[in-house]
C-alpha cells in the first residue's frame, strides 16, 4: 500500500525473506475449569500467511487474544522481532504493530463507517475538534485502495454481515501494522467475496506484513497459506509448510484419527410431499418462492450473500410473517406468524447468527438445549419433567461431541463451534418432522463438520424432511437431493442432484 | 453417530456450590461485623436476641415481597420502577373497602365491614392490573421498561393522592389487620418467596424469564411467545406489590398517599445485592431474599449500636455498595480459582 | 435512660429545630437520645419504633408521620409496656389512648387558621387569593389548607376568593416557579397563603422578580424559621405562625420521663401556635 | 481484484434528516395541544407570553444541567441515579462558603463573605468527587452503575443531612445569588448544553463515550482505555450535578437537605424522551434539552390550565410514557420506510 512505513517494510522484506517477526513458547492458559492452552509454541515470519487450523475449542482465539493483549497468558514468553514482551491492554498491542480482526464481529452499530474505522485515531486539530471530511475522505481512499464499495457515512447496522466483515477487515488493515491477526474471517463470506479477501491478503502480504490466518476451510488453508500450525485440545501439535502435506494429513493432526467422508450422504426414501410453498413473498425483500419439500429429502438453498435465502427461512418459519403467499404442510393450508406456530407443525429452525438469535449467552449449555423443547413436551402442568430432559441432554452431549466442562457451563464459554452443536442439540429435541439449517456448519470444525453432515443424513433417513441453506458450494453439492438457488430475492431456479454442479449454481446465483 | 472417547479431565471439574452461597455469606459477614460491635461497643449480643431476629424480618417483608417480583422483571432484562406507588395506590384503594361501619368518615360509607376477601380481592386485582398495563406497554410498544414503568409510578402516586384527596384511609377492620399482625407479614413474604424460588427454577414459567432476559431475540425464534410472557411477568410483579401493599396497610392500620416511597429501589438494590444482574438473564429468589436481609440487619444493627440517623443513611449507601463489591469480586476470584 | 425519638422527618426546618430542642434538654437531664428518621415513611417508622423495643429504650417519643398511624404505634408501645410520647401531630387516636402514653404538641389546623385570619384581615375581607400548599396527603398539608378555606369561606372573609391552589411540596424553588407559572397565566393575587414559610418565601422570589411590589400583595406561611423573619424584617413577608419547637421538645421529653418514672402526668399537652407579625417579630426573632 | 458487492450502497442508508426532529415534533405537538387547550378552555394563548416561555425553560434549567451529564453517562450504557442527592449535598457545603458576615448564624462565621469563587469552586470539586468516585467504583469493581450510584444517592443525601445537622443553610452573598438570578440558569443550562452537544459530536471524547455504550468489547479492542473513559464520564456527571446544586442554591437563596429530591428520574426522563437509548450507544443532547422543554412545558401548561393538582401527576405519568411511545413508533415507521 502506500504509506512510507509499508515501502520501508517492502524494502526490508527484501533485505531479510525469512525474518521472524513474532515468536511465542511455552505459553499456557486456564480458564475457569478449562486449560486452554499449554506449553503452546508459534513463529511468524515476516510477509508471509500462517494458517492456524484445529478443532472447535482448540485454543486458537484464545492465542490470538493473548498476542492481541486482551488476555495476559499464565505462563510462557513472547517475542516481537526479538524483544521480550508481555502486553497489558490492546492497545499495547496496536502500538506494537499487531492488528486483529475479530471472530467475533467488533463493530459499533449506531456509530458510521468511518467513525468504526478510525475509532481512536480519529484526523483532529489543534483544538481537538474531529474533522469528519477528513475522516470520511481517509475512508474512501482506504475503500478504494482495497475495491470496496460502502459508503463511508452509512451506520453500520445498515449493512449485512459481509460488509461488516470486510468493514473489519479493512479496518484492521488501516492501523498499517506488521502482524496482523485473522479470525475466521471468511466465515461470513461466498467465494467472490472471499477471493477478495485474498486479493488484498497477498498484497500485504508483498508488503512484509506477516498474517495469522485462522480458518475451519481447507480450501483456503491450500490457497492462501505458506505454513500452518495445528493445535489439538489446547497443545501444539506441529507446524509444515502447506505445499509439503495433504488435506487428509491435515484432517488428522486436527482431529488425530481418520475423517473419510466430509459428505456421508445416506440416500434416504423420499416420502409424501410434507410442506408445500406456493407464492411466497415478503414485499420488498424476496418474492414468488415457490418449491415442495418431501418426507426425507434435503434441500440445499444457495445463492450469493444478501440473496435473501435467510429471509424465506425466516418467513417460513414466522419470524417475519409473509405478505402474501400460501404454506401448506401435510396438505392443510397453516399461516405461520410466529415461531411457536411452526413449531407447532413440528419445525425446527437453526439460525444462521449463533450470537443474535441463537446462544443464551449467561444461560447453561443445559438450559440452552431445553428451552426449545419445552413447549411442546417434558413440561406438565407448567412443571419441568427435568430428569427425563436432563437425560436426553446428556445423550445429546455425547452424541454430538459437545465439548464442555459440563453441562452447567455457561454456553458463553464455549468456543463458536461448540456452541453451535449445542444449537443443533436444541432443535433436535424438538423431535422436529421439518428442519431448516441455516448455515449450520459455520465456523466449524472438519471433523464437527463430517458429523454433523452425517448426522443430517441421518435425520433425513428417518423421514425428517430438511433445508439447508450453505454458502459452501460443495457442502450444498455433497448433502442435497435437490439444490434451490436464490438471487436477489427471486428463485432462479431448483436443480436436481443429478444435474447438479458448482458452474450451474453459480450461473443461476449471479445472473 | 458413535458416541466418541470424551475424556474430560477430574481435574478441570469446577466446584458445584450454589451461586446463592455467595451472598449468603455476605450476610454471615455483615451479621458477624455488627455482632462483634455489639460486643466491643455495647457489651452484650447483637444477634441473640429472638424479638430482634424477627424485627429484623418483619421490618423488610413489604421489600422483600416486592423483591419477589422485581427479581423476575430483572431477569426478563426490565425493571420496575413504579412499585413503591402501587403499594400506595393499592393500600388506599383495598383500605376503602376494609373500614369498620362505626367510623363515621369511611370512603364507602355504603360498603363497610365487608369480609376480608373484599379489600383482599380488590388489592390484588388493582397490583395487578398496573402492572399488566406495564407490562402492556413495554411489550406492545416497545418503549423502555425503565420509562413505561417510571409513568407508572408518576401516575401510580397521582391515583393514590387523588383517590381521597390526600386523606389517609384508616380504620380496618380485625380481619383485615390480621394480615399485617405479628409475624403473618414475614410469612407472607417467604411463603412468596418459596413459591418463587421454585416457580422459577422448575417451571416454563421461569426457564422463559430467563430465556427472554438472556436473549429475546432467540427466546423468539425458541417459539416462546415474548410479548405475553413479558406481560405476565409484570403482571406477576404488579400482583406482588398490591399484596405489599395490603401487608402494609394492614400493618399500619391506615393507608396513605406517601406510603412506599421509593420502596421500589430498595427491592432492586435487595435483588441486586443478592446476585440478580440487571443485565437480564441471571438471578435467584434464594439471593433476592438474603439481599433483603441484609437491608433488614442493617436498619436494626444501626438501631442496635444506636448509630446516628445521619450516619445511618451515609454507611447505608456505602454497605450496599460493599455488598455487590465483595459478590463480584468473590464471583470472580471463583471464577479464576477453579 | 436511654429514650428513642423517632422523627418523621430529618431535612425538615422546624421539625430539625424541634429535634435539636429534645436532644439539648436531653444533654441537660443527662439522658441518652436515640434518633431515627424515618423520611415520611410510615412503615419505616413502625419499625423504627419495632427496633427501639427491641433494642430496650426506657421510652419512646415519635414524631408522626400522618396523624393516622398512632393507632398502630400506640399498640407497639402498649404490648411492650414501654412509655410513649407523641409530639408535635396530634394523632387521629388520641381519644383511646393506653395508659402510658401522651401527646405534647400543636393542632395543625389551628396553625392555618391563625394564618388565615390574619391574611383575611390585611385583606380587608375581600380580594383574590391563591393557596401555595406542602406535599398532597400530609398532615400538615391537609389540616392547613383545610383551616385555611374554612376561614376563607366564614361570613367576614367570603368576599375572598380563591383562584387556585396548587402544591410547591413545602419547597422554596418549585413554590417560586409555580408563583411565576400563575403570574405569567394572569393569576395575579392578592394574597398568596402558603402552608408554610419556606413556599411563602418562594413566592415572594417570584413577585419580586415579576415586579411586584410587595406591600400590593399579602404573603403568609406558617413555621417563623429565621429567613422567614428576615424576610419580614424586610417587609417582604407579612404573616406567619410560630410554633414554639422549645415547649414541644422539652414538654414531650418531660413528660415521656415522667411516664417512666411512674409519675403523674398529663395524657394531653397542647403547645398553641402563636400568630407573628412584624408588629411583634422581634420576641420571636431569637425563639427559633 | 473484483469489488465486493455489485449492488451499491442504497443512498437511503445514510441518516437523511436528523434524528432530533423526530423528537421536535413531538415538543411542537404537546406545545400545539396545551394551545388549543388555551384557546377552548380560557379563551387565550398559551404560547405567546414572552414571560411564560421564559419560565417554562427557568423550571427546569436544574433538571436539565443534570440531563446533559445524565445522558452521556446513558450513552455509555450506564446510569446515573445519585444527580438529586449530589444537588442537595453540594448545594449545602457551597452554601456554606457562600454566606454573608452580617448573618449571625452562618456555618463557619469565620469564612463569610468570600469571594464567589471560593463556594462555586467547592461546589464543583464537591460535585465531581462524588462523580468520581461513582466511576471508580463502575470501572474498577464492575459493579452495575445502577447500584454504585444508588449507593451515592444514598450517602451524598445523608451527607448534605448530616452536614449542618439538618439545618438550612441561607443568606447567601450577592454575587452568589446573582448565579440564579433572572435568566441565568437558563444561559447556564443551554450554554452547557452547546458544549456538550458539540463535545459529543466533534471530539473524541465524545466519540469514545459512544463506542463504549455501544460495544464496550469492541472500544477496548480498539485500544480505548475503557475504564478511564468511563470514570471521566461519571465524573463530567457529578461536576454537571454539582453545576446544578449550585444554581438551585443560588436561585432558591437558601440549601436545604431536602433539595433535588427524585431529580435524577426527571433527567433521566428527559434524556430518554429526547431519544437516549438506556442500551447505550445513542443519543444526543439536542434531544435531551427538547426532553427537558417538554417537561416545563408540562408543568406551565398545568399551571395555565389550572389542573387539578391531583391530577396533574397522572396526566404526567402518561404524558411522559405517551412522548416515548410517540418517539418510539415514528422510529419504527422510519425505519421500514427506508
Ligand atoms: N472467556 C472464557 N472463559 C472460559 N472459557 C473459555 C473462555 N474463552 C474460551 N474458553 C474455552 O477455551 C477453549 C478454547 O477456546 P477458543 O475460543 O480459543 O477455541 P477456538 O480454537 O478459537 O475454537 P473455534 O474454532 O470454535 O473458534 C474452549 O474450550 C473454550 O470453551
Ligand atoms: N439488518 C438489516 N438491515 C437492512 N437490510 C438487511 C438487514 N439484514 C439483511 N438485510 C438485507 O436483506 C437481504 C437478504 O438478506 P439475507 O440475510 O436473507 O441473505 P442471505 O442470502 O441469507 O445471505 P447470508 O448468506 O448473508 O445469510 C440482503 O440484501 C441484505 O442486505
Ligand atoms: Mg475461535
Ligand atoms: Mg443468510
Amino acid at each position: 500500500m502506500l504509506s512510507s512505513k509499508t515501502s520501508k517494510a517492502v524494502k526490508a522484506y527484501k533485505e531479510n525473506l525469512t525474518e521472524t517477526v513474532l515468536e511465542i513458547t511455552g505459553i499456557r492458559k486456564e480458564f475457569p475449569g478449562v486449560v486452554a492452552l499449554d506449553d503452546v509454541q508459534f513463529r511468524l515470519q515476516k510477509g508471509t500467511v500462517h494458517a492456524l487450523m484445529g478443532e472447535n475449542g482448540a485454543g486458537k482465539s484464545t492465542l490470538m487474544k493473548i498476542i492481541a493483549g486482551i488476555y495476559t497468558p499464565d505462563k510462557g514468553t513472547i517475542r516481537l522481532r526479538g524483544d521480550e514482551i508481555r502486553f497489558l491492554s490492546p492497545l499495547d498491542a496496536l502500538e506494537h504493530g499487531i492488528a486483529m480482526i475479530h471472530q467475533e464481529l467488533a463493530l459499533m452499530p449506531f456509530m458510521t463507517v468511518a467513525e468504526n474505522i478510525w475509532i481512536r485515531r480519529e484526523p483532529q486539530n489543534a483544538l481537538g475538534i474531529i474533522d469528519h471530511k477528513k475522516m470520511a475522505a481517509q475512508t474512501q481512499e482506504l475503500f478504494d485502495r482495497l475495491r470496496i464499495l460502502i459508503d463511508p457515512l452509512t451506520e453500520v447496522r445498515f449493512l449485512t454481515v459481509a460488509q461488516r466483515q470486510m468493514v473489519e477487515i479493512a479496518k484492521a488493515v488501516s492501523y498499517e501494522s506488521d502482524v496482523l491477526i485473522m479470525d475466521e474471517p471468511t466465515s461470513a463470506l461466498t467465494e467472490t467475496e472471499v477471493e477478495h479477501l485474498f486479493e488484498i491478503i497477498r498484497e500485504l502480504k508483498a508488503h512484509g506484513i506477516g498474517i495469522v490466518y485462522i480458518t475451519h476451510k481447507m480450501n483456503e488453508l491450500f490457497e492462501i497459506a505458506d505454513e500452518f500450525s495445528v493445535f489439538r485440545d489446547g497443545t501444539y501439535v506441529g507446524t509444515h509448510a502447506s505445499s509439503e502435506v495433504s488435506r487428509d494429513d491435515i484432517i488428522r493432526m486436527m482431529v488425530g484419527r481418520e475423517v473419510t467422508d466430509m459428505f456421508p450422504k445416506i440416500e434416504a426414501n423420499i416420502g409424501a410431499p410434507i410442506m408445500e410453498v406456493e407464492g411466497l413473498t415478503l414485499d420488498g425483500v424476496f418474492k414468488d418462492i415457490s418449491f415442495q419439500l418431501r418426507e426425507g429429502e434435503i434441500i440445499g438453498m444457495a445463492g450469493l450473500v444478501g440473496s435473501g435465502r435467510s429471509n424465506v427461512a425466516e418467513t417460513l418459519f414466522g419470524v417475519t410473517p409473509a405478505t402474501s403467499g400460501k404454506i401448506k404442510i401435510s396438505d392443510q393450508e397453516i399461516v405461520i406468524d410466529s415461531p411457536g406456530k411452526a413449531m407447532a407443525q413440528g419445525m425446527a429452525f437453526l439460525t444462521e447468527d449463533r450470537k443474535e438469535t441463537g446462544c443464551f449467552l449467561p444461560l447453561s449449555v443445559r438450559e440452552n438445549m431445553q428451552i426449545a423443547a419445552l413447549k411442546e413436551s417434558y413440561s406438565r402442568y407448567g412443571i419441568v419433567d427435568q430428569q427425563s430432559i436432563n437425560k436426553l441432554c446428556v445423550e445429546m452431549e455425547t452424541a454430538l461431541r459437545i465439548k464442555t466442562p459440563d453441562l452447567d457451563e455457561r454456553i458463553e464459554n464455549l468456543s463458536g463451534g461448540n456452541q453451535q452443536k449445542a444449537l443443533i442439540a436444541r432443535w433436535l429435541l424438538t423431535k422436529p418432522r421439518i428442519l431448516i439449517l441455516d448455515e449450520p456448519t459455520r465456523g466449524i470444525d472438519v471433523g464437527a463438520k463430517a458429523e454433523i453432515h452425517r448426522l443430517v443424513s441421518q435425520l433425513a433417513s428417518e423421514g425428517v424432511a430438511i433445508i439447508m441453506i450453505s454458502s459452501e458450494l460443495p457442502e450444498v453439492l455433497g448433502m442435497s437431493d435437490r439444490i434451490m438457488v436464490m438471487h436477489e430475492g427471486h428463485m432462479t431456479g431448483i436443480l436436481d442432484r443429478k444435474d447438479a454442479n458448482q458452474v450451474k449454481i453459480m450461473e443461476l446465483a449471479a445472473r | 453417530m458413535t458416541p466418541l472417547d470424551k475424556t474430560k479431565p477430574a481435574a478441570n471439574q469446577r466446584p458445584k456450590l450454589p451461586q446463592e452461597l455467595n451472598i449468603l455469606s455476605v450476610l454471615i459477614g455483615v451479621a458477624i461485623i455488627f455482632e462483634i460491635l455489639g460486643w466491643v461497643i455495647k457489651g452484650q449480643s447483637f444477634l441473640i436476641n429472638p424479638q430482634r431476629l424477627t424485627i429484623m424480618i418483619l421490618q423488610v417483608s413489604v421489600i422483600g415481597i416486592i423483591a419477589v417480583g422485581v427479581t423476575q422483571v430483572i431477569i426478563t432484562g426490565g425493571i420496575d420502577l413504579s412499585s413503591g406507588s402501587v403499594v400506595a395506590m393499592t393500600a388506599m384503594i383495598a383500605m376503602s373497602f376494609a373500614q369498620v361501619g362505626t367510623y363515621a368518615r369511611a370512603v364507602y360509607p355504603e360498603l363497610t365491614d365487608l369480609p376480608v376477601i373484599v379489600p383482599v380481592a380488590v388489592g390484588l386485582g388493582v397490583g395487578l392490573f398496573a402492572g399488566m398495563i406495564n407490562g402492556f406497554l413495554i411489550a406492545k410498544t416497545g418503549i423502555p421498561p425503565f420509562i413505561a414503568t417510571l409513568g407508572m409510578m408518576v401516575t401510580a402516586r397521582g391515583i393514590a393522592k387523588w383517590y381521597t384527596e390526600g386523606q389517609p384511609v384508616s380504620f380496618p377492620s380485625d380481619d383485615f389487620a390480621a394480615i399485617g399482625d405479628g409475624v403473618w407479614p414475614v410469612v407472607i413474604f417467604l411463603g412468596v418467596a418459596l413459591i418463587f424460588h421454585f416457580g422459577l427454577k422448575y417451571t416454563r414459567y421461569g426457564k422463559f424469564t430467563y430465556a427472554i432476559g438472556a436473549n429475546p431475540q432467540a427466546a423468539r425464534v425458541s417459539g416462546i411467545n415474548v410479548q405475553s410472557h413479558i406481560i405476565k411477568v409484570y403482571a406477576v410483579a404488579g400482583l406482588l406489590a398490591g399484596l405489599a401493599g395490603l401487608v402494609t396497610a394492614a400493618r399500619a392500620e391506615t393507608a396513605q398517599a406517601g406510603m412506599g416511597m421509593m420502596y421500589e429501589l430498595d427491592a432492586i438494590a435487595a435483588a441486586v445485592i443478592g446476585g440478580t444482574s440487571l443485565a437480564g438473564g441471571r438471578g435467584r429468589i434464594f439471593g433476592t431474599v438474603i439481599g433483603t436481609i441484609i437491608l433488614g440487619l442493617m436498619m436494626s444493627g444501626f438501631t442496635f449500636l444506636r448509630v446516628d440517623a445521619y450516619y445511618q443513611e451515609i454507611v447505608k449507601g456505602g454497605i450496599i455498595v460493599a455488598a455487590v463489591v465483595t459478590d463480584v469480586y468473590r464471583q470472580k476470584k471463583r471464577a479464576k480459582a477453579s | 435512660e436511654t429514650i428513642g425519638v423517632a422523627m418523621s422527618l430529618f431535612d425538615d426546618n422546624f421539625l430539625t429545630v424541634l429535634r435539636h430542642n429534645i436532644q439539648k434538654h436531653a444533654d441537660e437531664l443527662g439522658v441518652t437520645v436515640q434518633m431515627e428518621d424515618a423520611q415520611g415513611d410510615i412503615a419505616r417508622q413502625q419499625s423504627q419504633i419495632e427496633n427501639f423495643v427491641a433494642s430496650g429504650v426506657d421510652g419512646i417519643i415519635v414524631m408522626l408521620v400522618d396523624a393516622d398511624s398512632g393507632q398502630a404505634m400506640s399498640k407497639i408501645a402498649a404490648n411492650a409496656d414501654i412509655p410513649l410520647v407523641f409530639v408535635n401531630m396530634l394523632p387521629s387516636n388520641i381519644e383511646n389512648f393506653p395508659a402510658k402514653q401522651a401527646w405534647v404538641g400543636s393542632d395543625e389546623e389551628q396553625a392555618g387558621r391563625l394564618e388565615a385570619t390574619e391574611v383575611c384581615k390585611l385583606m380587608g375581607g375581600e380580594g383574590e387569593a391563591v393557596i401555595l400548599m406542602g406535599q398532597l396527603g400530609t398532615t400538615g398539608q391537609r389540616g392547613r389548607t383545610k383551616a385555611t378555606k374554612e376561614v376563607l369561606a366564614s361570613d367576614e372573609c367570603s368576599e375572598i376568593k380563591i383562584l387556585d391552589e396548587q402544591t410547591a411540596n413545602w419547597m422554596r424553588t418549585p413554590a417560586l416557579d409555580l408563583t411565576t407559572n400563575w403570574l405569567t397565566s394572569g393569576i395575579i393575587p392578592d394574597a398568596i397563603i402558603a402552608n408554610n414559610d419556606e413556599m411563602a418565601l418562594g413566592a415572594i422570589q417570584a413577585l419580586k422578580s415579576a415586579g411586584f411590589s410587595m406591600d400590593d400583595v399579602v404573603v403568609a406561611g406558617v413555621d417563623a424559621t429565621q429567613d422567614a423573619l428576615a424576610a419580614m424584617q424586610a417587609g417582604d413577608l407579612d404573616v406567619t405562625v410560630y410554633q414554639s419547637a422549645k415547649g414541644q421538645g422539652y414538654g414531650s421529653l418531660d413528660t415521656v420521663l415522667k411516664i417512666a418514672k411512674d409519675e403523674n402526668f398529663e395524657q394531653k399537652v397542647v403547645v398553641p401556635f402563636e400568630l407573628v407579625t412584624p408588629e411583634n417579630l422581634e420576641q420571636y426573632k431569637t425563639k427559633n
